[in-house]
């Protein structure tokens, strides 16, 4: 299984996205950088991941500028291929800004920067990000984010909900959707979503920081978990 | 009325986001930036009883809370917009450019 | 402003001398010395270098008292041997860590002030070949609730905790401790100390000693521009807001976040000679520390220093305070390969020198000499012994007599308010701001006593090690009594860390003081100094690094005297790391160590009885000292389920939040907090004597509250014998309500909602 | 020549800095504030053959990098400013104002 993840200047979870997959998952995982050009900067992996972090300080608009750096054309070129593309907090504001995904990112509610742990309602079990996970199954997972209030005008929402494009949603622990769930505002409490094709997943909270024990908890290793055997089977 | 209020870091106090931005201009390919302030730009609709009252209050506005006046300066225009007519205005602005 | 000419000489008005903050007996010592009278850029240069906050004219004898506490065999680089020091974790791997204040420009900006404040502890941290793996802030503030500066505080507090914040989060560096306290005596002159902890592979440490006769001296980074002219000299007399206005310095942690990766990807390379960062006095002291450290000379030209804006003179190039630069020597020739990386990272870069062998810092304007000065002339201000003597006013305070004291008629009650007060209060409000998770190292976050941080990589086959840090520091105390005050600063730092079963291995510290011209505040410098020598040395935890910050006066009285102690520790295994919370229901709950009749200085006193006054608790050295050699001890030992010091607010304070939850994490995080856990404690015996608010609220030192299964309770009576340290047995863990009879007996749901949103309340 | 570049949110975006700020103003005291809109305001410093030459450049800046069309329109006017000019102009409205 070969991993590619991602590195614009001002990405900050490189390491830590590499760490999981490389040590954790057991898998192969490159750095590449974001200057690569061509269609070809990602031949021959399986998944892209863009990592967290404040690309380009996330100045202008969180994720804007790094959605025109050069490698981008190759990460759409593989998601067009049905290739595997997974945004990550700042990874998932440069989907976001790619068009990759639809909708925009706003300022937290609170107009903070949070972080805290969270809980997330699994809505798509089937993804290949999320096939190990149950239907339904709510995770503990860390967020990190001062801009993570996902925002669709209300007709591109109605279409994601009816296309079932919504993975993720902050939950209460008991898994109720209700507003105290929800960290930052972001509308239906939608914390991840995929594309329609479902290759393409984006996220607010951090996987990769709940993927160990002594990091107090470990519901992130579903997501690498459906990864790797999705990419088996293959 | 409405309050169109913009504003800009004091000269020569260093700007990174306008760096980053003309950084991402020319890496887009337009080589012609030579620079770029980044400001912001607030519309306040207030009600209040004419012009010279509407910027009396907004001046007090900028400089107890809108600008930080340690690193940045404002300006603002007062006009007797009715909102619509403003939207209305940029929207068109937007439409013939585009 | 004065443009160099040299070597015109200038005939200085004392308005120029004032400019500089150099006396007119400081002038002719420079002229003395120097055999001739210095130009304009020369007069700037040495203004800035004899500052107090680069010169340390008059800290610089009291700091040399830390020398004498033993080294041990840990520490690699002590105490102003270079950018911050350097400890032994085992593996190869070296811990670099600082703090540092930044509070005139955050008393100015507070925003800006805080970001660059962090902007600069980090530089200092991988400047020497470290990635930075933690940030923590000591912060003060006047009262959030003060009836006529409340609204002005709670502005600084929300423009600091953005300021940190901003700049941690974007750099990706994880914030993991620190601390929030509110006194008047703060509220014109706000605290902001910043630490940064980072790693290195010992083998790759990096120097700022300029070495080699014609090697290139790069400056990279930021352009230059007029930012925070006089930074360095105007930190160092009255009054911050008269002084800043106008020279307010705009942080980029992009940029910064791109010198580290650019300046850690060099570490390898057989052509890199030394790192200096550019903090205050810019190019001045950058300049001048790699000269003189390197026992070498350097010689730069201003016209090669990229700038911002046009027209800048040399003087203002030298003395710019512009963030984000950073100085790199390279063999020569291989500059080119030095550019190469950074123009890899996107980072400006310009050869703007050499390193000479003459002993001299020359700064050229396109080939002509505008300034010509021996290194050791900066680098050896004179020093200043003074004659310390205590405010009697402060005698008559500590000497009150509190016996007379009334008694609050429902205890349970104080205790309720005492959870809401500003700095009992948990401060989630604060922390829950700072990104505490990006790294994947973070074990124990914000909300327990020390944090806890694992080190990827380490322990060969064997479980992963880990480091804990915190910082504490209690100006309260240190104001009725600097020496007691400073031995409890270090004291409850390291047992912060002892608590989650790590060994401190040295410290790091920041002595915020007003104006040392005045004896009374010279005396409360002294002593503090005194009182954290002893508790290093019983300790084992020797000052490696540190930043003195003086003159922090508004309307002419001095804050509290308030050193702030940042203690880094190691643990061997870090699955073994304890919590500060009660993880099971049913478990004994005890208390390690002992309570007095200790009510003075208490936050109790001053939130319930309008006091500061009485006497400090009395810190007894040997018994702190085995104190937390059996917290690490049964810690190690598996014995413990939970271990949380007794500070603010005493006892009670300590048990109710040790009530808040499973996790390490945040308790009061609602994602962290789990099922919460009640306490049902009674009184021993042997305290019946004492005043009933004393035991719940008074805070005897060397005190920990601690968690375990009934099982191994006679385990731990034994360790504690072999210690030496008395036991007691307070009761069980479980239920829904606090209860230490027969005294109070409160809710627990109640006690935590206050503790966890009062802070967020004052705060709106 | 310098671009002055307005980006605001659509209507119909909820904007929380615009209303947190409008909640700031009416706590000091300013009732008459109805509404607040927060934007960015830019001033892009280009080097273009004529003002039609840097519409067009400013134009595909906006819609390329400058603005989320999801969320944000734009508009602009293009000044042959030499940037002093107009830094000039700024100050004086302030000073009148002041
Ligand atoms: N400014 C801050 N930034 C990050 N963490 C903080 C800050 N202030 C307090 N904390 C965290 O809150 C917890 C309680 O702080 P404090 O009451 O000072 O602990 P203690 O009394 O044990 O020294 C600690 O984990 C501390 O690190
Ligand atoms: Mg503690």
């Amino acid at each position: 299984m070969k991993f590619a993840v991602v590195v614009f200047p001002g990405s900050n979870c490189e390491q830590d996205t590499r760490h999981v997959l490389a040590d954790v998952a057991g898998q192969e995982a490159d750095y590449v950088w974001y200057a690569t050009a061509g269609e070809e900067a990602l031949a021959g992996y399986d998944c892209v991941v863009l990592p967290g972090g404040f690309a380009y300080g996330d100045y202008l608009r969180v994720g804007a500028i790094a959605a025109i750096a050069p490698v981008m054309e190759a990460v759409r070129a593989h998601a067009d291929a049905g290739g595997l593309v997974l945004g990550i907090c700042n990874g998932f504001q440069v989907l976001l800004e790619a068009g990759l995904l639809p909708g925009a990112i706003l300022r937290n509610r609170s107009l903070e920067f949070r972080s805290q742990w969270v809980h997330l309602r699994v809505e798509d079990a089937r993804t290949p990000f999320t096939r190990e996970y149950r239907p339904g199954q709510v995770l503990r997972v860390p967020i990190a984010h001062g801009d993570g209030n996902y925002f669709a005008d209300p007709q591109t929402l109605s279409e994601i909900e009816a296309g079932g494009q919504v993975v993720f949603r902050y939950c209460e622990p008991g898994g109720a959707v209700t507003d105290a769930g929800n960290p930052n505002g972001s509308v239906n409490a939608i914390a991840g979503l995929r594309n329609r094709r479902g290759n393409v997943l984006g996220l607010m909270p951090h996987p990769e920081r709940c993927s160990e024990p002594v990091l107090g908890g470990t519901d992130g290793l579903g997501m690498w978990r459906s990864l790797v055997s999705s990419l088996v089977e293959a | 009325m409405l309050a169109r209020i913009h504003v800009t870091l004091k000269p020569g106090v260093n700007d990174p986001q306008g760096l980053a931005i003309a950084g991402g201009l020319r890496q887009l390919g337009f080589a012609g930036v030579e620079g770029v302030r980044a400001g912001r730009f607030l519309e306040v609709r207030l009600d209040a009883a004419d012009e010279r009252a509407a910027a009396r209050a907004v001046e007090a506005m900028c400089q107890r809370l809108l600008a930080n006046p340690v690193i940045e300066r404002y300006a603002y225009e007062i006009t007797d917009g009715d909102p619509e007519a403003v939207e209305a205005a940029i929207a068109e602005t937007v439409e013939e450019e585009a | 402003m004065a443009t160099g000419t040299a070597p015109t000489p200038l005939d200085v008005t004392d308005a120029q001398l004032r400019e500089v903050a150099l006396s007119r007996a400081e002038y002719d010592q420079i002229c003395d010395r120097l055999g001739r009278k210095p130009n304009a850029v020369e007069l700037g240069m040495c203004g800035a270098m004899w500052s107090e906050h680069c010169g340390y004219k008059n800290s610089k004898p009291l700091l040399r008292r830390f020398g004498a506490v033993p080294a041990g065999e840990r520490v690699l680089v002590g105490a102003g041997e270079e950018n911050a020091g350097a400890v032994d974790l085992g593996d190869g791997l070296a811990a670099i860590f600082k703090i540092e204040s930044h509070n005139h420009p955050s008393a100015v900006e507070p925003f800006q002030g805080a970001a660059t404040g962090v902007g600069g502890i980090v530089r200092d941290i991988f400047t020497m070949g470290a990635r930075p793996v933690a940030i923590l802030d000591s912060l003060r503030f006047g009262p959030p609730d003060d009836p006529e500066r409340g609204a002005r505080n709670r502005y600084l507090v929300e423009g600091v905790v953005g300021g940190v914040g901003h700049y941690g989060n974007c750099i990706g560096v994880p914030n993991v401790g620190g601390e929030v306290v509110f006194a008047r005596s703060y509220s014109e002159n706000p605290l902001v100390n910043a630490m940064c902890v980072g790693l290195a592979r010992i083998d790759r440490l990096v120097s700022s000693q300029a070495k080699g006769k014609g090697n290139a001296v790069l400056l990279v980074g930021a352009d230059t521009g007029r930012d925070g002219l006089h930074g360095a000299t105007f930190a160092s007399v009255d009054d911050p807001q008269a002084s800043h206005r106008g020279v307010v310095q705009v942080g980029d942690p992009f940029r910064e976040k791109l010198l580290i990766e650019a300046c850690l990807e060099i570490l390898d390379a057989p052509w890199l000679v030394a790192m200096q960062d550019l903090g205050a006095a810019g190019l001045t002291s950058s300049t001048v520390e790699c000269a003189s450290k390197g026992g070498s000379g350097i010689e730069v030209d201003v016209a090669r220093v990229s700038r911002r804006e046009a027209g800048m003179t040399p003087y203002e190039v030298m003395l710019s305070e512009s963030q984000e630069r950073m100085l790199v020597v390279v063999l020569r020739g291989r500059e080119a390969d030095a550019q190469a990386v950074f123009a890899r990272w996107g980072l400006h870069s310009d050869v703007i020198g050499r390193v000479t062998d003459d002993g001299l810092v020359r700064i050229r304007e396109a080939g002509r000499t505008v300034a010509e000065l021996p290194h050791a002339l900066l680098t050896e201000p004179p020093l200043y012994v003074r004659e310390g003597v205590e405010d009697e006013r402060v005698r008559a305070l500590r000497e009150r007599d509190l016996a007379a004291l009334p008694l609050p008629e429902d205890l349970g009650a104080t205790l309720l308010a005492l959870l809401g007060a500003p700095n009992i209060a948990s401060k989630r409000a604060v922390y829950r701001r700072y990104d505490q998770t990006v790294q994947t190292n973070t074990v124990q976050a914000p909300g327990g006593d020390a944090a806890v941080l694992r080190l990827k990589g380490t322990g060969g086959p064997g479980p992963e090690r880990a480091m804990a840090v915190a910082t504490d520091g209690n100006g309260r105390y240190c104001y009725l009594d600097p020496r007691m005050g400073g031995r409890i600063a270090v004291a409850e730092a390291a047992r912060n860390v002892s608590c989650t079963g790590a060994t401190p291995l040295a410290a790091t510290d920041c002595l915020n003081f007003g104006n040392p011209e005045k004896p009374a505040v010279y005396y409360q410098l002294q002593q503090a100094v005194e009182g954290m020598v002893e508790a290093c040395t019983a300790l084992g935890a020797p000052v490696v690094s540190g930043n003195v910050s003086l003159y922090n006066e508004s309307g002419g009285e001095p804050i509290y005297p308030t050193p702030v102690v940042g203690v880094l520790g190691l643990l061997a295994d870090v699955r073994r790391s304890c919590p500060s919370r009660f993880q099971e229901a049913g478990d004994v709950i005890a208390l390690l160590g002992d309570t007095f009749d200790e009510l003075g200085a208490s936050e109790y006193l001053e939130q319930v009885h309008g006091l500061v006054a009485g006497r400090v608790p009395h810190l007894d050295l040997e018994r702190e000292a085995a104190v937390q050699r059996l917290v690490r001890a049964a810690a190690d030992a598996g014995l413990l389920r939970s271990a949380h010091d007794c500070s603010d607010g005493g006892l009670a304070v300590a048990l109710v939040e040790s009530c808040s939850g499973p996790f390490g994490l945040p308790a009061d995080d609602a994602a962290g907090a789990g099922p919460v856990i009640g306490a049902d404690a009674t009184v021993p015996e042997s305290w019946s004597g004492l005043r009933p608010d004393a035991v719940l609220f008074g805070e005897s030192q060397s005190r920990i509250l601690v968690s375990l299964a009934p099982e191994v309770w006679d385990a731990l009576v034994a360790l504690a014998g072999e210690h030496g340290v008395p036991l007691h047995r307070l009761g069980r863990t479980g239920g829904e309500r606090v209860r230490i009879a027969p005294l109070l007996d409160v809710p627990l749901a109640a006690a935590l909602e206050t503790h966890a949103t009062a802070l967020e309340r004052l705060l709106r």
